[in-house]
């Protein structure tokens, strides 16, 4: 599933610019630079982000459907650590157009399922982890970090709130492609994002990624009420 | 900070047509804070408190010897405060360790346990509850009430700690998740349980002085190694082995934000 | 006291189950059917049952009790509940919570001196009404509470 | 003979407030294990505690008390040294009592 990365490590460049954003925000100077020392003993950033893989690589283990291949990263996960999720825009650029064209559309053209599956979904939040059986199909995770219906008040706030996201935009055709696209790989229209890749990484299935469109969109769906 | 800050305007930006950031309501994290305040008295760590001392005291293992002689960083036998400077450099195993690893060197020289049944089954379950979590429930709650005072002196320390930020920071898995996805932008909740910022001092002092902990939704004590090892489940990663250097190198650089801080702990969590 | 206030509840129509009756009508000791009363209460499902088995009738509302329960917990496993009466005479206190499997929680009883408070930690299925119950001068009164419970994510 | 209670006891304006912390694991009987096989109902019924001999309280407790279970009560009286006792009996007969002096 995950791709070895093709690109080195360095961590210098990260920390360098992590440290310049910080000089440009005034009030805002991480402790982190307050308080860490710039250098480990004798060894170089190169040397520790050398160290740091080696030992991940070396401490972690196979735990039911969690293997640890998990840990290599592909081309995308290694530039947004490297630049703690800030990169450069060329390379943004370029990932984000290779992530754009793997999308793959409903053949049916068709975007919009079940809304009320699509909530059940919603709601659910495992998938994918040691304990998670390899059976049995993931959520969506959505409430995790989202707001989506008023009714819900467990709901997380590392994503935006979506509420009303059908009510504001519509229900046209190019709204929803959008939110399949969305869905399915928001990294494909924000790199470095938190949001997992839902569809390109296989964790949703079509037919599930159809029905969380439609919570989003349909009139009927509580996303839409007040 | 300063990176997080610029990513959540970025997101904000991205939304704003039809957005506004969830948190600017807090009504439901006041009643949370409420709750959490009835819940503060009387918490059942206690009694893995009083277990893990009658454990540290009693002849143990195929020496049948005490953890007593138990060098924890002060000196052997000195258990009071010992939590509040680990992780630290140990000479006599060379390596920087956690309190746990340190528990497992203590339980393996002095009294002979072999370390794979130490770290075969290390985490409470239904009607089971390892030797060694009690022991980590006592030696916390005897630096209850002590600074945080962990040290970067050593060249492993310091080593260890810049290690743990990169650990911090590494993203991947089927998710592309980090520690950092969740723990590195303030005022951020998973469903309804706030997500203490590791790069705001305040939130890691507070979260750090605070675990070990009684889980009521486990209804069991919980160490600092199950802490992470649950982050990483959820994570979609696969297993930290238990007390290995990516965890201890992780405390590290937890433990060290912590550092000015009274330590509280064990807690008591939902 | 215990069998007079079943006969008052038999007249006024309160359902009593055979227990009650038995006990109303002095077949069954006083203790004893008291004991088995307690029982059969604890394995109400519904309210109307739990209610019937502890021989409640139509309790008052008062503002001499107060019910202390968080609007939101953030686990239903330990839902703090503090029930606090300045009736006099407050004599017994039951906690009952709506939508368990068995509705009623606990009672306790005050002997002379007393005071008509306790606080303890229930375990709540579901959202749910939380219902204090508080028997003063032989008299119930009733003080109910929403507790909403959260799904949970990770959490610290 | 069940885990020991952790108990605390002080007394402030004539009225002594007891905090008591039960050791148990309260199983509904309605929880399925890893194997999903239900887990007998294990909890405790009964509660009493005394203070000089005298019963201070009586109580009674259903499945849905919490793990671990967690009680205040107060009463008039109480001098510092004097002791309060509590005990619980569980559904299988099992029995403990601990005490604590007022504070």
């Amino acid at each position: 599933m995950m791709q070895e990365s093709s690109g080195e490590t360095n961590m210098i460049a990260k920390w360098d610019m992590k440290a310049q954003m910080a000089a440009g925000v005034v009030m805002a100077l991480s402790w982190i630079f307050l308080t860490a020392p710039a250098q480990a003993a004798d060894k170089t950033d190169a040397e520790l982000d050398a160290e740091t893989v080696t030992i991940v690589k070396r401490d972690f283990r196979d735990k039911g459907i969690a293997k640890i291949e998990r840990l290599n990263q592909d081309d995308l996960q290694a530039l947004c650590t490297k630049y703690l999720d800030n990169p450069p825009r060329k390379d943004q650029e370029r990932l984000q157009t290779e992530q754009e064209k793997a999308i793959k559309w409903p053949a049916d053209g068709k975007y919009m399922g079940d809304w009320k599956a699509g909530e059940k979904l919603a709601q659910s939040g495992s998938g994918m982890t040691w304990s998670d059986k390899p059976e049995a199909p993931a959520g969506g995770n959505c409430y995790n970090c989202h707001q989506l219906s008023a009714k819900e008040i467990a709901y997380g706030t590392i994503g935006p709130s979506l509420l009303h996201f059908g009510k504001t935009r519509g229900t046209s055709e190019e709204v929803q492609r959008y939110a399949y696209g969305r869905i399915y790989n928001a990294k494909a229209f924000n790199l470095c994002t938190n949001m997992p890749r839902f569809g390109h990484i296989g964790i949703l299935t079509e037919a599930q990624i159809k029905d969380l469109v439609a919570l989003l969109l349909d009139p009927e769906s509580p996303v839409n009420k007040d | 900070m300063n990176t997080s800050i610029l990513k959540g305007a970025f997101l904000v930006l991205a939304f704003a047509a039809f957005v506004t950031p969830a948190w600017a309501e807090g009504s439901a994290s006041g009643e949370i804070a409420k709750y959490r305040e009835m819940i503060s008295d009387g918490n059942p760590a206690e009694f893995d408190e009083m277990r893990g001392e009658e454990l540290w005291k009693k002849p143990g293992g195929p020496n049948h010897a005490s953890m007593e002689k138990c060098d924890l960083g002060k000196g052997a036998g000195v258990v009071k405060g010992a939590y509040a400077e680990l992780p630290r450099y140990f000479s006599d195993t060379q390596r920087v360790q956690d309190m746990e690893s340190r528990l497992i060197t203590c339980m393996t020289t002095l009294q002979g346990t072999p370390e794979k049944d130490i770290t075969a089954k290390p985490f409470g379950g239904d009607n089971y509850k390892p030797e060694i979590e009690s022991l980590v429930a006592y030696v916390v709650g005897q630096s209850k009430g002590v600074k945080m005072n962990v040290s970067l002196k050593h060249p492993k320390e310091k080593e260890a700690f810049e290690i743990g930020k990169r650990v911090f920071f590494y993203r991947a898995g089927p998710y592309d998740f980090a520690c950092s996805t969740c723990h590195s932008q303030d005022k951020l909740r998973i469903r309804m349980q706030d997500l203490p910022n590791f790069n705001n001092i305040k939130d890691a002092q507070a979260a750090y002085t605070t675990w070990p902990a009684y889980r009521v939704s486990q209804g069991m004590f919980r160490s600092f190694q199950w802490r992470l090892n649950d982050c990483f489940r959820q994570q979609r990663f696969p297993e930290p082995k238990y007390a290995s250097d990516v965890t201890i190198a992780l405390t590290m650089f937890m433990a060290k934000s912590a550092n000015e801080a009274v330590y509280a702990g064990p807690g008591l969590k939902r | 006291m215990i069998n007079l206030e079943r006969r008052k509840a038999l007249k006024t129509g309160g359902g009593l189950g055979l227990l009650g009756l038995l006990a109303a009508v002095g077949l069954v000791q006083p203790g004893m059917a008291w004991a088995k009363g307690e029982k059969s209460a604890f394995e109400a499902k519904t309210m109307d049952e739990a209610l019937d088995a502890l021989g409640v009738v139509t309790p008052e509302s008062s503002v001499a009790v107060r019910l202390t329960v968080p609007e939101i917990a953030e686990n239903g496993a330990v839902v703090p509940v503090t029930v606090d009466s300045s009736l006099a005479n407050t004599e017994r206190i039951h906690i009952l919570v709506e939508k368990n499997p068995s509705v009623l929680a606990a009672n306790f009883t005050f002997p002379e001196g007393t005071e008509g408070f306790v606080t303890t930690r229930v375990k709540m299925r579901e959202t749910s009404m939380v219902i204090a119950l508080v028997k003063a001068d032989g008299k119930f009164y009733r003080v109910a509470k929403e507790v909403k419970v959260t799904a949970g994510g990770c959490g610290g | 003979m069940g885990n020991p209670m952790k108990i605390r006891a002080s007394v402030k304006d004539g009225v002594t407030e007891v905090k008591v912390l039960m050791q148990h694991e309260m199983e509904t009987g309605l929880r399925k294990d890893a194997d999903g096989k239900l887990v007998p109902a294990w909890h405790i019924t009964e509660v009493k505690a005394q203070h000089n001999g005298k019963t201070v309280l009586e109580s009674q407790f259903g499945t849905a008390i919490s793990k671990n279970p967690y009680l205040v009560f107060r009463f008039k009286g109480g001098i510092p040294g004097e002791k309060v006792s509590v005990n619980w009996v569980d559904n299988k007969g099992d029995t403990r009592t601990d005490e604590a002096e007022i504070s």
